[in-house]
């Protein structure tokens, strides 16, 4: 499974800096999208896989850390899933903005290249 | 009323948080009290930073007997909880924004009229970031209060809005973004194998860590420390900064000449606490580690004396006096050496101020200008002819109006400050700095012998700050001496005051560089030293009155 | 009066839920849901404008058999179409429906049982209210689909809310 | 894997269901490639929505209910808010193939119309 | 006290005449005045003191750790120079009363004028090295402005702009000397430093030092290679250049170099490099000077020669030279001050300073002729004056100068040479200006200047002959007083004496005389018909040529690197970051190389692999398509979010699942908003339209990213594989779950850190989504959006038209058409959602859940709401204040962190009250609650905050078109509108 | 005997469901209209609900049924938003 995740996150990390590197804004945009994907990922990666051992504790498994998946990256990921959310929006709000202000939806506010 | 003396390291968060969400509460119209509200907090944010100082001196024994001040929030033991820690540099960084901060607000409320809606929020948040970045002892909670900072300096960049400004922020806060992603891998890479977010916890497990998971870690702290020097705004990384801080509001952007510290004091601290104890191949991850803290400082001191020099637009090459100042203090800690350390650190605080005072100058300058004209250039060399005999020496000199004779004034102060020319403070930082490099060789040690690097700071060093003399030369006779019309700008007491104050206290810094050095001295040797640090906040040695926060757990 | 029935209905069904989602019946979660189902039906009041006027409600159980027996076989049959040969995916269209019902709610529980039924979907209501449109799948005897919906949703529909 | 071990009844019961629910959603997709045209594809997902969901909802509750000891009907919401929801998006993509295909649901429809007619392209109205 | 107030006094004088008004001469020139005479009298008290070989030392110390102090210091030359300075102040005070206009600003003038004053009076009264640092780069600063003060003149920008840059960087480079030199001698206090000499040169940093210092030493003095500023600085008011360029502060550089010969000198490094660079400047100022046609230009390069000529004495390491060095210093002074006063005078009544306009002046104006012509007689050297003695004095040093044959033959020669061109361009000086005939075309009718003009031109001339008559008396007890003060005990015998009998030097003198005068009837013709310099201008040797093109050559350097260094483009920015992250990262990889992992794997599953197919695919698609089909990138983007969320689900995750699933669902919500306000973009069919040079380009870049993208998403994969197959290290987490439920009073883990544990990130990012959200806010308030997408999409324009126009109506309890039942269902919807919330958020602690979800699936409600019925309709039903939501969940969350002081607890402890209430039960309330409370009110204001102020953009769109109407057309009722375009 | 047809049912459940997903997500990346591809996205949502609920099966854990409540609740905002964005142009109308 780990080589399917990370190969997922490696996916999502490629899409997403195709995307980054583009000129237009919602491409922009969804590569961030995408790169965001592939960082919660990797976070959450962090602790390791494990199937069936959600950190919620049980009377059955008590709180024997080795029953449990480790809940710091999810802790974690949950904060960057919510900055990433904040963020998107505001980039959102720019790039109308930007497109707005110079009727372009080009990242350079003019159009440079086809 | 409960004593709030245990309470200072977390009061630079919570009180701008507090302000800034209260003054939500009230409607958009009632702007005097909203004033009050965010004066009587950045105020008590300086009060605040100021008690942290002492308590840095060592003036809160009873507390805090090293001067390092650990807060466990929630009570929980480190590393475990997260840990707000207080000592001699974070206090004096606390000041420092304090300070710029009070100078930013009280220069925004003389245009209050001019205010988006919220700035007053986004401004008291903003100072919270900064506090509390400076403050992390822990590397998510840097991460998160790095995104305050920056979330608040994204609105406050683009506040006003404007074509310059919109396009410029959206540069910046893409560019920033996926330097936020860049951050939050090498975060998790870090904590994904060594098992602890917190910095001091960190130093002690580095050393202990099985071959295969070092080298997966230094990645880790690779990664992280290139998202540091993005914050920095280090070559190649701070391209975004010019057109950012040279198009945001004034007081925007003088707030924002600390941000970029934000950056450089993470890679100092993170920097100083994994070199605690050195990996066996010698040395912090690599851009942690002081040559190549040293190259990228050169690059970055380059890039931005050249921009001085290139930049036709007065806000713009303040911006480019914040990148030289960067590379200057990468440059400074990539020599090493505690002497060093605390010299650059007082470069810093200097340069900050002069920056932030520079900023708002700037804006003010430019109101001299009428409406939409560009400063132009000078007229080509050979139309004038050198000791023309025909040009009578008996000439009418032109009035300066007082508002002129201010921000003329002003304006050669800052310039000053910016290339280390005599009598404010940049000089004494540039003499500190250059002093502290002869601290570094041995004594009579002939100069083929010293490292090239103390000879390439020096002629660096001298080198930025002559460019800059000419550079700011050029800018300054453009605006005051050009001979295109000139308008007296309307300047209120509000808006001179806080950068008079932002000089006056750069005097203050030079004439009281004794005590500055005294206290920064200490700075540079804990970070050189950093197991003051590490017991503060792991350590055995709680003090009594805060058992509960001393104590693990409840 | 009758807003006070209709709260009291609207706040039953609200409770049950929340009992459903705590899947409980402590005496404290009665307490705490009766609470929390007040306040947000008052909460909410003002988003919504239209109360549903609902009777009859063994009808709508009934409705309730009949549909979820109707979906079943439609599943099937459906199936068939998808899995079967080509011919028998080449019958799809649009009809239309003379409808009397006109009570929003009985629209939309109409609505939802066409949608909800493989093979059929709603389609839109003319702009009087009097014809239904709706896109069947397999398309082959529309009098049968007009039978179906008339008299096995329509009416029970319209006893339960006109 | 679960260790839990249920009767056999219900461990066959729910197997049943589990593959009865799982088979009709596979079929209900696969509908989305065997249709052609969006009129008639729109009616493939149902069967996953409906039947399919609700066979594995009812294996859900026989499991959770033979493992608590107790009627367990919480799944009842899932289908309440599905069946209560499903349409909003059936509705809202119909009337948009409809307009978008310039079929107004006021003309007497042709049959088959939407195999017979070549839908406007893919251009997406961005 | 009185060192620190010869110091200060001019400063405060400086500061006073900034703020009297700028036009009232008189007491402006009084104000300096005073301050100048003030400050005389106080130096003239010190003598008694200074004759007796004493030093007077005043300390203040500014950080004695850094050896920083504040020293005064003076002694026999500092109080040399100390006369000097203020003497000549004084002088130029009353001259520049009567030179400056009456319009004149003149309190600019006297306020940088006595600044100035202050710091060259720092600079000689400095007993500190870093503080003469300081005034000496303050002396270069009051000296721009002084330079630039008719700063609407090119010439005066650039000559002031000159000099600053070049004595400034001087400047630098002594601080680095000086900064060597006081490690070398322990100390940066003078007297410390002076008693180091022998250390010193024997030291091995002894000549970096050196050549920092001589550095700032010759900038300063304008020697040669840096003489080139001096003239271009003449630009200034003629006070200005009496003062500064000919007296004080060109004399700083000598000045320092007298002061530090003691450490210093005695080496040949000193020989060569101050000696070679005095001669040339002797020189070629000297050369320089005959070809000049400005009076000024004349006695600006006659300046550069003379500081050469004391440079060249300081360098030739004797002892006697050095006397001579000090006593030139003195008496050029003298006469080229009253020289620069007389060039000020006919510029003043003639209105030109052309010397091949000039002429015949000596009819109109006598008396300056009669000053002029000694001051000229004393600068040319001729017996009897002062001039003549230094002269002789150099004459004879050079004489002694040990060494080869060259230095020994060359160096009287050139000093011969030098007194020919002297002698030339001083007869030129006084002959075409003041004598032959009367010129026609003068500006103005030339007449005699004010008396008072004349008057300190006269003193100087006087104290010419004195001194070149009496030396011994007049000068000789203050000049043996300096030279003490700087040789100390080695002091040689020397005598200052008019006639020393004949010999070589009286020869070279009389050489020098007749071959002077010979040299100037030479070129007397060609000097009136041009201004170039023969074989200096032939070899464009021009040191302000050389330093413009020097600027330029930087500026253009500047551009160059800015362009090569740098970028404004966002893609390479974002390449850049991503390079140097790979890079940084690969360094230790490289180094140890990627780890291979014992942690046995998870095994495999077909579904978890299927699914990722799927997502991965999906994920490739929308890079794919996001440039030409949004939607279709925005729901393949979907899919692959879905996948994402399906993986946390699979790994143990619910909170995360839950969390992506309601983000997800907002974020498409979102970015669809956004969408809208697009431009068209349509695939290009005909691509070959496109110049081929351009689709290169592009596919070179393409084929970048394409490499970069792989590589990252390798190199990102590779790490988190071999993270994931190593075993977990012991680290924090342990604690977590094990206390979770004993110390934090929850089940669920995860919440427990979130509220609890590290419950301070949590209020971090709630912040920033709130901050987010206010941004959002006062962003789109100023929002233009593209005059193409103002007007109705093309959907609403069409459908609209069959009369469903009722859609508009705020007021109608259910929206028209087919928005009508979705408006049913999601009206239900609401109530619904706001109990799944708060029934996610009070089981938080225990199970998936919390704040956020729950303020999410308000805020998904709420949304919908809109959705369905539109802005208009939403907002006449309720009003939501977002703000005050965000405010109040701030406030929440930081009181509940807050409410743990009292109980001395720090920040975010939980307070927990446990209780059993009746019929209730057991209940459990803690301020982790209300820290979540405080999350979700956050979350639903901010998340709503965006959503509705993205959605009031269309609104306003619309509103904006309809303004735009014509007013003559009668605005349609917005209720109706709809079937009126219909 | 612990002979149970379970595990099997659940591997096959959730295979069948992956292929659904498959087919789903052929669908989106063909298009060929937008409203083909909401749709498919809808139905990804629907099979993800479903394959939550077998995973919560097979985890013996409630805590899944959470998600799939939510899927149901709030799965089809997403799609009904894109739905609405092509009917009517823009998603929050006047
Ligand atoms: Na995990
Ligand atoms: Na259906």
């Amino acid at each position: 499974m780990e080589f399917v995740y990370a190969l997922a996150i490696g996916v999502l990390t490629g899409s997403g800096v195709w995307l980054l590197l583009r000129p237009r804004t919602f491409q922009v945009i969804m590569g961030l999208t995408l790169l965001s994907y592939a960082v919660n990922l990797f976070i959450f990666g962090m602790g390791r896989l494990a199937v069936g051992r959600v950190p919620i504790i049980d009377a059955l498994r008590q709180a024997d850390p080795a029953r449990y998946d480790d809940p710091v990256p999810q802790a974690l990921v949950l904060t960057a899933i919510v900055i990433g959310f904040a963020t998107t929006a505001l980039f959102l709000v720019v790039l109308l903005a930007s497109r707005g202000l110079t009727g372009t939806d080009h990242v350079e506010g003019e159009e440079l290249e086809p | 009323m409960t004593d709030w003396l245990p309470h200072l390291p977390v009061l630079p968060v919570v009180i701008p948080l507090v302000a800034g969400a209260a003054m939500l509460l009230l409607a958009e119209a009632r702007r005097a009290e909203r004033t009050v509200m965010a004066l009587a907090a950045t105020l008590a944010n300086l009060v605040v930073a100021v008690m942290l100082v002492r308590m840095a001196g060592g003036a809160l024994p009873g507390l805090w007997p090293d001067g390092v001040a650990a807060y466990r929030l929630g009570g929980w033991q480190p590393p475990f909880g997260i840990v707000m820690v207080a000592d001699a540099l974070s206090a004096a960084l606390l000041l420092l924004n304090a300070v710029l901060a009070l100078a930013a607000l009280a220069y925004a409320l003389a245009r209050w009229k001019r205010m988006g809606p919220h700035f007053q929020s986004l401004f008291q948040f903003i100072v919270m970031g900064i506090n509390g970045a400076f403050l992390a002892g822990d590397l998510f909670n840097l991460f998160v209060f790095v995104e305050v900072l920056l979330a608040s300096s994204y609105g406050l960049a683009l506040h006003g809005s404007g074509v310059l400004r919109i396009k410029a922020g959206l540069h910046y806060i893409v560019v920033n973004l996926a330097g936020s992603f860049v951050f939050l891998i090498g975060v998790s890479l870090i904590y994904g194998t060594s098992g602890t977010l917190n910095m001091a916890d960190l130093a002690l497990r580095v050393p202990r860590l099985q071959d295969g998971d070092r080298v997966l870690f230094e990645a880790g702290a690779a990664i992280l420390g290139v998202a540091f020097l993005l914050k920095a705004g280090a070559w190649p990384l701070n391209f975004w900064l010019p057109s950012t801080y040279g198009a945001a509001a004034p007081p925007v952007a003088a707030l924002f000449s600390i941000m970029t510290k934000v950056g450089v004091y993470a890679l100092l601290r993170v920097g100083s606490l994994l070199g605690a104890a050195p990996l066996p191949d010698g040395g912090a991850p690599a851009p942690f580690s002081e040559p190549w803290l040293f190259g990228i400082g050169l690059a970055t001191l380059l890039l931005g004396t050249a921009g001085m020099l290139a930049t036709r637009q007065p806000q713009r090459l303040v911006a480019y006096c914040v990148i030289t100042s960067a590379g200057t203090l990468l440059a400074a800690f990539g020599l090493g050496g505690a002497p060093m350390k605390s010299a650059a650190l007082f470069y810093l605080a200097s340069s900050v101020l002069a920056t932030g005072a520079f900023f708002m100058l700037s804006e003010m300058v430019g109101r001299t200008r009428p409406a939409g004209a560009e400063v132009e250039e000078e007229e080509p060399l050979d139309a004038e002819a050198p000791l023309d005999p025909s040009m009578p020496d008996e000439d009418v000199g032109i009035v300066i109006p007082a508002a002129m004779a201010f921000l003329g004034m002003g304006f050669v102060a800052c310039a000053l400050l910016v290339t280390g020319l005599p009598p404010l403070s940049g000089f004494v930082a540039k003499f500190l700095l250059l002093s502290a490099t002869l601290d570094i060789v041995p004594s009579a040690a002939p100069i083929e012998t010293w490292p090239p690097a103390i000879g390439v700071l020096w002629a660096a060093v001298l080198g930025s700050s002559l460019v800059s003399v000419i550079a700011l030369c050029k800018m300054g006779v453009r605006l005051f001496w050009n001979s295109g019309e000139i308008v007296t700008p309307r300047l209120y007491a509000l808006e001179a005051m806080p950068v008079a104050g932002l000089l006056l206290l750069s005097v203050a810094l030079a004439a009281g560089v004794g005590p500055a050095m005294d206290y920064l001295d200490r700075a540079g040797r804990d970070l050189s030293a950093p197991q003051i640090y590490i017991e503060a906040v792991l350590g055995k040695d709680v003090p009594t009155d805060l058992t509960d926060i001393a104590g693990g757990g409840r | 009066m009758k807003r006070l029935s209709l709260l009291t209905l609207f706040t039953a069904m609200l409770l049950a839920l929340w009992l459903l989602l705590n899947d409980t019946l402590e005496p404290g979660h009665w307490l705490l849901g009766a609470a929390l189902t007040i306040a947000i039906t008052l909460g909410t009041a003002a988003m919504r404008p239209l109360r549903a006027r609902p009777h009859h409600l063994l009808v709508a159980v009934r409705l309730l058999g009949v549909v979820l027996v109707d979906i079943t076989r439609s599943n099937i049959a459906v199936a068939g179409v998808i899995l079967g040969p080509a011919r028998r995916r080449a019958h799809s269209g649009f009809m239309k429906i003379p409808i009397d019902l006109r009570d929003p709610y009985g629209l939309a529980a109409l609505a939802c049982i066409i949608t909800a039924t493989p093979g059929t979907v709603w389609a839109g209501l003319s702009p009087d209210g009097g014809n239904l449109t709706i896109h069947v799948l397999d398309l082959q005897d529309e009098e049968a689909w007009i039978r179906t919906i008339k008299h096995r949703y329509e009416r029970p529909l319209m006893e339960i809310f006109e | 894997m679960s260790g839990v071990q249920f009767p056999l009844w219900a461990d066959l019961l729910a197997s049943l269901l589990l593959i009865v629910g799982a088979t009709l959603a596979l079929i209900g997709s696969f509908g989305l490639l065997r249709l052609s045209g969006l009129f008639a594809r729109i009616h493939a997902p149902t069967l996953g929505a409906t039947l399919g969901l609700g066979c594995v909802l009812l294996a859900s509750i026989l499991l959770a209910s033979v493992g608590a000891h107790r009627l367990v009907l919480q799944e009842v919401l899932i289908t309440l808010f599905m069946v209560g929801t499903a349409p909003v998006t059936a509705m809202l993509l119909m009337r948009a193939g409809m307009y978008r295909r310039r079929e107004d649901g006021s003309r007497k429809p042709s049959r088959h119309q939407d195999t017979a007619r070549p839908s406007t392209g893919g251009a997406s109205p961005e | 006290m009185s060192l620190v107030w010869i110091v200060i006094l001019p400063f405060a004088g400086s500061l006073c005449a900034a703020f009297v008004s700028s036009r009232a001469r008189n007491t402006e020139a009084w104000l300096a005045g005073m301050v100048t005479l003030a400050c005389v009298v106080m130096a003239l008290r010190c003598y008694p003191l200074v004759a007796t070989g004493e030093v007077v030392r005043e300390t203040f110390q500014w950080a004695p750790g850094l050896g920083l102090a504040v020293t005064f210091r003076m002694d026999g030359f500092a109080w040399l120079f100390t006369m000097l300075v203020t003497v000549m102040g004084a002088l130029v005070v009353l001259y520049a009363r009567y030179y400056l206009s009456a319009q004149d600003p003149v309190a600019r003038f006297f306020s940088f004028f006595l600044a100035f004053m202050g710091a060259m009076l720092g600079v000689v009264l400095s007993g500190n090295l870093i503080q003469l640092v300081v005034f000496w780069e303050l002396t270069s600063l009051t000296s721009f402005m002084l330079i630039a003060y008719w700063y609407h003149r090119s010439d005066a920008r650039r000559g002031a702009r000159m000099a600053l840059t070049v004595t400034a960087g001087g400047g630098l480079c002594l601080l680095g000397g000086v900064l060597v030199l006081g490690r070398i001698a322990g100390g940066y206090d003078l007297d410390t430093v002076l008693a180091a000499g022998e250390q010193v040169r024997a030291h091995a940093w002894y000549l970096p030092a050196l050549v920092l210092i001589a550095l700032g030493a010759l900038t300063k003095s304008a020697q040669f290679p840096f003489h080139f500023w001096l003239p271009h600085a003449m630009a200034a008011p003629t006070p200005v250049s009496v003062y500064l360029h000919s007296a004080t502060m060109v004399k700083a550089g000598v000045f320092l170099l007298v002061r530090l010969w003691p450490v210093l000198a005695g080496t040949d490094a000193w020989f060569w490099m101050v000696g070679s660079a005095g001669l040339c400047s002797l020189v070629l100022g000297a050369y320089m000077a005959m070809f000049q046609r400005d009076m000024k230009g004349v006695l600006a390069y006659s300046t550069i020669s003379h500081l050469g000529l004391i440079t060249l004495l300081l360098g030739l390491n004797s002892p006697l030279a050095l006397i001579a060095a000090i006593f030139h210093i003195m008496s050029h002074a003298t006469f080229k001050a009253s020289l620069f006063m007389a060039a000020g005078m006919v510029d003043h009544e003639t209105g030109t300073r052309d010397l091949s306009r000039l002429s015949g002046l000596y009819r109109a104006m006598p008396l300056t002729t009669a000053l002029a012509t000694v001051g000229a007689a004393a600068m040319a050297g001729v017996p009897l004056l002062n001039g003549f003695i230094s002269k002789e004095m150099f004459f004879t040093e050079t004489m002694f100068v040990s060494g080869n044959a060259l230095t020994r033959i060359g160096l009287p020669a050139m000093a011969v040479v030098w007194g020919i061109f002297s002698v030339a361009y001083s007869l030129r000086f006084i002959l075409q200006v003041f004598f032959g005939p009367p010129a026609g075309d003068l500006p103005r009718d030339p007449h005699e200047p004010p008396l008072w003009m004349l008057f300190p031109s006269a003193l100087l001339v006087l104290a010419c002959l004195v001194v070149g008559m009496i030396p011994a008396i007049a000068i000789g007890p203050y000049l043996d007083v300096a030279a003490r003060s700087v040789l100390g005990q080695g002091t040689p015998v020397h005598s200052l004496a008019v006639w020393h009998g004949w010999n070589l030097p009286l020869i070279m003198s009389l050489v020098a005389m007749v071959a002077g005068t010979g040299l100037y009837r030479m070129l007397g013709e060609y000097q009136r018909g041009t201004t170039v310099v023969p074989l200096i201008d032939w070899l464009r040797l021009d040191g302000k040529r050389l330093f413009e093109s020097l600027l330029e050559t930087l500026d253009a350097w500047a551009d160059w690197l800015l362009r090569w260094l740098s970028t404004e483009r966002l893609q390479v920015q974002l390449l850049l970051l991503i390079c140097a992250a790979f890079a940084a990262a690969l360094v230790p990889l490289a180094a140890g190389g990627l780890p291979a992992g014992s942690l046995p794997l998870t095994p495999l599953e077909p579904a978890f692999a299927g699914m990722w197919l799927v997502g991965g695919v999906c994920a490739v698609a929308a890079a794919v398509q996001a440039k030409y089909h949004r939607l279709a990138a925005l729901s393949l983007a979907g899919a692959a979010g879905l996948a994402t969320c399906m993986t946390f689900v699979w790994f143990s995750a619910p909170d995360l699942a839950l969390t992506q699933l309601v983000v997800e669902v907002v974020t498409i919500v979102l970015l669809l908003l956004g969408l809208r306000w697009l431009p068209r973009r349509h695939q290009s069919v005909d691509d070959a339209r496109v110049p081929l040079r351009v689709r290169l380009r592009a596919r070179t870049r393409r084929l970048r990213d394409l490499v970069l993208a792989l590589i990252a998403g390798t190199g990102v994969a590779a790490l988190s594989y071999a993270v994931m197959t190593r075993p977990a290290v012991d680290g924090i987490s342990p604690f977590f779950i094990e206390s979770a439920l004993p110390l934090g009073g929850g089940r669920n883990v995860i919440n427990v850190i979130l509220v609890d544990f590290r419950g301070f990130d949590t209020l971090g990012e709630i912040t920033v989504l709130g901050i987010v959200a206010l941004t959002v806010f006062a962003l789109l308030r100023r929002f233009r959006p593209a005059p193409e997408s103002m007007e109705r999409p093309v959907q609403q324009r069409e459908q609209d038209g069959d009369g469903s126009a009722l859609l508009r109506d705020p007021h109608a309890l259910l929206p028209v058409g087919p928005m009508m039942l979705p408006g049913v269902v999601v009206q239900l919807l609401l109530p619904i959602a706001g109990m799944v919330a708060i029934f996610f958020l009070l089981r938080g602690h225990d199970e998936p859940g919390g704040g956020f979800v729950a303020g999410l699936i308000v805020a998904t409600a709420v949304i919908l709401q809109y959705m369905v019925g539109g802005t208009a309709w939403a907002e006449s039903r309720t009003r939501i204040f977002p703000q005050y939501w965000i405010a109040l969940g701030l406030l929440c969350a930081a009181g509940a962190g807050m409410a743990a002081w009292p109980a001395a607890r720090p920040f975010l402890s939980a307070l927990a009250w446990h209780g059993t209430l009746p019929l209730v039960g057991e209940m459990h309330l803690s301020t982790v609650l209300l820290f979540d409370v405080g999350v979700f009110l956050l979350v639903i204001g901010a998340t709503v905050l965006i959503l509705v102020a993205l959605a009031h953009q269309s609104r306003r769109g619309h509103r904006r078109q309809e303004e735009a109407v014509p007013a003559s057309a009668p605005a349609p009722d917005p209720a109706v509108s709809g079937t009126e375009r219909g | 005997m612990t002979l149970t047809l379970l595990p099997s049912a659940l591997s096959f459940a959730s295979i069948a469901l992956v292929l659904a997903m498959a087919c789903a997500a052929i669908r989106l990346l063909r298009g060929p209209s937008a409203e083909d591809r909401v749709l498919a996205l809808d139905t990804l949502y629907i099979n993800s609900m479903i394959l939550v609920l077998v995973l919560g099966i097979r985890f013996d854990s409630r805590i899944y049924f959470d998600i799939a409540l939510l899927i149901a609740l709030f799965g089809f905002v997403g799609s009904a938003a894109m739905a609405k964005f092509l009917l009517r142009g823009e998603v929050i109308e006047p």
